[in-house]
């Protein structure tokens, strides 16, 4: 029992300062990638936006609400014609 | 205790990572930028994207035989559930009215599919460049990335060439949302002003009786014609049915949101998941894109063509920009015929129109899948 | 390679051909079945509806608006005998 | 080239169709048609009747073992998952009130199984006409069409007679549907006009605890006394326990929509998948139809009599009517009952009386589906 | 006939019931007393209670291998599929806007893991006890009933002891129910009445891009130094990036909502059904749940702790109780922290600097786990 | 086909018999069952609330009411203070 307890020992330590390294390194990581993003917040917003792509989403075909209104649109100006 | 350490540091990350790996993580990550960023097909490019991050992670094995996104692969892809599945879910979310009004329109579905076909061919010849080695069945597959249906092109490449399905899966969905800007030029190049200021009549309305009797129909042909495209076929009619019939409300609603949302997670988890070094590091990749972009390209000006071909047999009555529609990528295409129509007249609305050819392409694809299962498949 | 080009073309050529012959005849089948469903159409509103089956759908035990409906009268009717 | 032709020509469904098939088709058509035009149980009929399409489609294989209903069958109708988890959905949509209320009118639920015992008999009966043989396993399973439950009649026939699935499943939700043509004769024939003119008591009101308490104790009697019907009223009872504890709505939510919808979609094609030509196209089916036309007349007659009893044994309090709800049938036989009730007093409302032995039906025959799996199960 | 009658007996559960049947169907009866009556984690412990009376049904075998609790935990939970789609949908549900905002308190959610590992000492120790006999990885998955986090205890035991599973699920949820009243006396003896009252600075508001990057960046991190804890993380940053990344809101609410539902009902089902007597009813069991309420009270002790170290450093700028929050239990641990702090300064609102290390706990505790699995695993 | 057909009859009257002897014990439970709740329902309304703990539903997070309102109290808090 005393080896397993041993055992469970070097778990406990090893365990234990994985858990802190990782969740310090990761405190660090974190508080850098907000610094980033605040430049790149800045640096976007400054800048024209670069997305000129449009929107594709082959799901979205039932609730499309900018295709109803190209519809709706489409139809006024048939009516209009007639 | 020194042993625990040193197990546990072959156990990091950073004892393990290869190379391959990591750029196959940086490829991840640049499909969820251009998803998010650029709004490229999120739905399919995040679950791809990060699909790809997570199985090359080493030590963690999630695209191993035990891992989560292996076992969705071998219960989803390489059954061909998961792709069917989805094509219940658009033909539940998909309108045929505009087909079935003006059913001529097909034709301009079926001359997209020839992208599919020359872009095989485009394949086979790359072969003569060293280092490229793709067999029939491998350019099949690749051709079919210009079908732009996701699922189709899934379904056929896990079938014919499993081990390029990762490469052909990005292409196809990166394509699709390329449309806007791949499909513009040719569609001005190949029409004059006059062709695209062709205002089309108003369709007729569609009768209820039609819509159900619709998938139906399509359902019997393919049966007759083209066995191989019943399973593809089947379930986007099937969906369609679900819709339309008007009595059963409850399982339309499940295919058109529960079924096709959660399965559209996994799948693209699981496409993600062939997204290994190994397979996509190669300059076989480079020709899969390249490829790609030729098969969009041949495509959008086949349906051009074909649609200046009505235009002149109707003595005018057909605008050929919506041949441009029959590539599908619905409803992106449509859209994109309607925004160059108002370019030049900004009155002519034909994106009712166009979605005829748009969703005839869904089927053109699916029949073009058929064909080369039956003449390539196992 | 030569080979493989080749049975490439026999390919695409049976794969199009297949392809503009089967939606072909889909542009023919759904034209009649327009057709058709039209004559349908009006021969059935000429005549009585045939349907006289009440309509029976197990699951929507929950959101049932006649069950309801009828729930309601019998309640209502209760009360004014009491 | 030529080889290309033939080989495509021999993959096309004109050159393998079978006489079978087509029959099979048309009868799946058929099925469509009741679903859509007549409102015949369309949750079920409409993926049945597609199912039974697809799967009679040559060279598609789609109900063959690397099939997608072929996959969905073996996964989920074979473990008889898929019948357990329509009954956890309608534990969840269920509201036993009315049989908490008054737990007498269970007995017109037990009752009305007469007729899936005599109808077993008939089945053993029609034997004695050459072309039919069916074993005692058969019978019972066409019995249990007659308890009026689609998820029982198909988890019964799964482990009893897995060959007269389809047949027995068609017939099941077919004559469900046609409860309010087949019932009212039979009841108008066996009640005198002041039985069916009879009023009844207003119900008491049913506390939550009850409520709550109700699903425990109908299964602990089931495991005490008919541990082979605790999988069914298991999921029946837990479902009913999600629904009423008001604790869960999230997971009660999830069993009443999205779980029985998905699986009634895939339950339905699976079913649909099993009606080919070599085991439907045969004298059997027909006596299976009649059979259960009978089922359901007799259990119909059953239920009325113990109401005529019941009736008498209370001094009339009970009017018979409500005895032909104990078919089940959910909730469409407690409306014919209230219906037919109208026809002598249009004041009298006997749909919530109707509702206990309505729901009583389904835990009776629940019960019945468990003797015979314990007498005949394997 | 007399066959028929015996063989009908002997199929009744009266004749085959055992006194370790009875009483785990009394274990379950007492979960869903808990559950429904008490409030104690009803999403779980409704299926988890009512599967451990299904499963301990004799005759009816429905957690043997061809029953349907069988089929389920085979599927989801030995695979570690559910416990990961649960994961899917907590990240999708959590908003982990106060730990970007704060990070540090990151450090709490670490300290909190102390009771993982002290409980797992524990264990050990109790095999000096006669009856006990406790491996490392035993003691290893009972340590992790103090990580607070049911889907990760689940995950963990089922690879390092599945056949302790049932107990360490029902302490697991057990015991987060009881976090109002296992915490507030430990928080209150180890802090002074001044400490208590510390009220901390507002937060900062945090961009979308930073909300989008924080799962990406955790992933990272995770697959550098831990890939073992890179399934449970995955999984979490994966959901939590379907939240933030605003383009897939259709799958947001899949993970959020369906996915998440109809996992919890069968998780719940499958963890019921290994709580069979051989299994339970066993001295082990009283020290599993002893050790976990020791766990949860040592983990909740270390976070205060931890808190008050951060309270000097800071100069008085954290309140030490939001360290009791590190040991997760989303939110109660968190709405914990605020009841105790407004006893003291009733206009102190905690809350929001609590859900910090809360959510941090979660992260903590799949380390943890990640950790266990590396040194412990397969 | 005298044996199956007795076979048959032997189910039947085992299994009617089955199915009324339990529904009719059902009957009674149900009837005991209902009678038992009464009494509870008016044991535990005349007796203090027993339940003291908090509800605690992991899953609820996020549409959680309660916790919205505690955290607009405490943005009012905060703003009154500045
Ligand atoms: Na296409
Ligand atoms: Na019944
Ligand atoms: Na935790």
């Amino acid at each position: 029992m005393a080896e397993l307890l041993e055992a469970g020992l070097i778990v406990t330590l090893v365990g234990l300062t994985v858990v802190f390294v990782m969740l310090t390194v990761l405190i660090f990581v974190i508080g850098t990638m907000s610094r980033l993003s605040r430049i790149i917040d800045v640096v976007v917003t400054a800048a024209p936006p670069a997305s000129t792509a449009r929107p594709a989403t082959a799901l979205r075909r039932a609730d499309d609400d900018e295709l109803a209104g190209v519809i709706g649109a489409a139809i006024a100006a048939h009516r209009r014609k007639r | 205790m020194e042993d625990s350490i040193r197990e546990l540091w072959l156990s990091t990350g950073l004892a393990n990572f290869r190379l391959g790996q990591i750029l196959m993580m940086l490829v991840g990550g640049t499909l969820l930028f251009l998803a998010i960023r650029k709004k490229f097909e999120p739905l399919l490019l995040v679950p791809i994207g990060f699909g790809a991050i997570l199985s090359n992670i080493p030590i963690a094995a999630m695209a191993g035989p035990e891992g989560l996104l292996g076992y969705v692969y071998a219960v989803g892809i390489e059954t061909g559930v998961f792709p069917l599945l989805i094509f219940l879910g658009v033909g539940a979310l998909t309108d045929f009215g505009a087909l079935i009004a003006n059913p001529k329109t097909i034709l301009l579905g079926a001359a997209a599919q020839f992208g599919i076909f020359t872009t095989m061919i485009g394949a086979l010849l790359l072969n003569a460049v060293p280092g490229f080695d793709f067999t029939l069945a491998d350019a099949a597959s690749i051709g079919i990335i210009g079908g732009a249906d996701g699922p189709t092109a899934i379904f056929l490449a896990t079938r014919l060439a499993p081990e390029l399905l990762g490469a052909i899966a990005v292409a196809a969905y990166s394509y699709m949302a390329l449309v806007p800007i791949i499909q513009p030029p040719i569609m001005r190049l190949l029409t004059t002003k006059k062709e695209r200021a062709v205002v089309m009549q108003q369709m007729r309305p569609v009768s209820k009786l039609e819509r159900i009797l619709f998938p139906l129909t399509v359902l019997i042909v393919t049966a007759l014609l083209l066995p191989t495209a019943v399973p593809l076929i089947g379930m986007l009619t099937f969906g369609n049915l679900l819709r339309e019939c008007g009595v059963v409300e409850r399982l339309n609603k499940a295919a058109q949101n529960e079924i096709i949302n959660i399965v559209t997670i996994f799948l693209g988890l699981a496409v993600g998941s062939k997204l290994s070094a190994d397979q996509f590091l190669r300059v076989e990749t480079l020709g899969i894109l390249v490829l790609g972009a030729i098969a969009f390209g041949i495509g959008t000006a086949a349906g051009v063509l074909m649609g200046k071909i009505m235009c002149w047999a109707t003595g005018g009555k057909v605008n050929p920009l919506i041949g441009a529609a029959g590539v599908s990528a619905v409803p992106m295409a449509a859209r994109v015929v309607n925004k160059v129509g108002q370019e030049t007249d900004e009155n002519n609305f034909l994106l009712m129109h166009a979605m005829g050819p748009n969703v005839a392409g869904v089927i053109g694809s699916a029949v073009a899948a058929g064909v080369l299962l039956a003449l390539l498949g196992p």
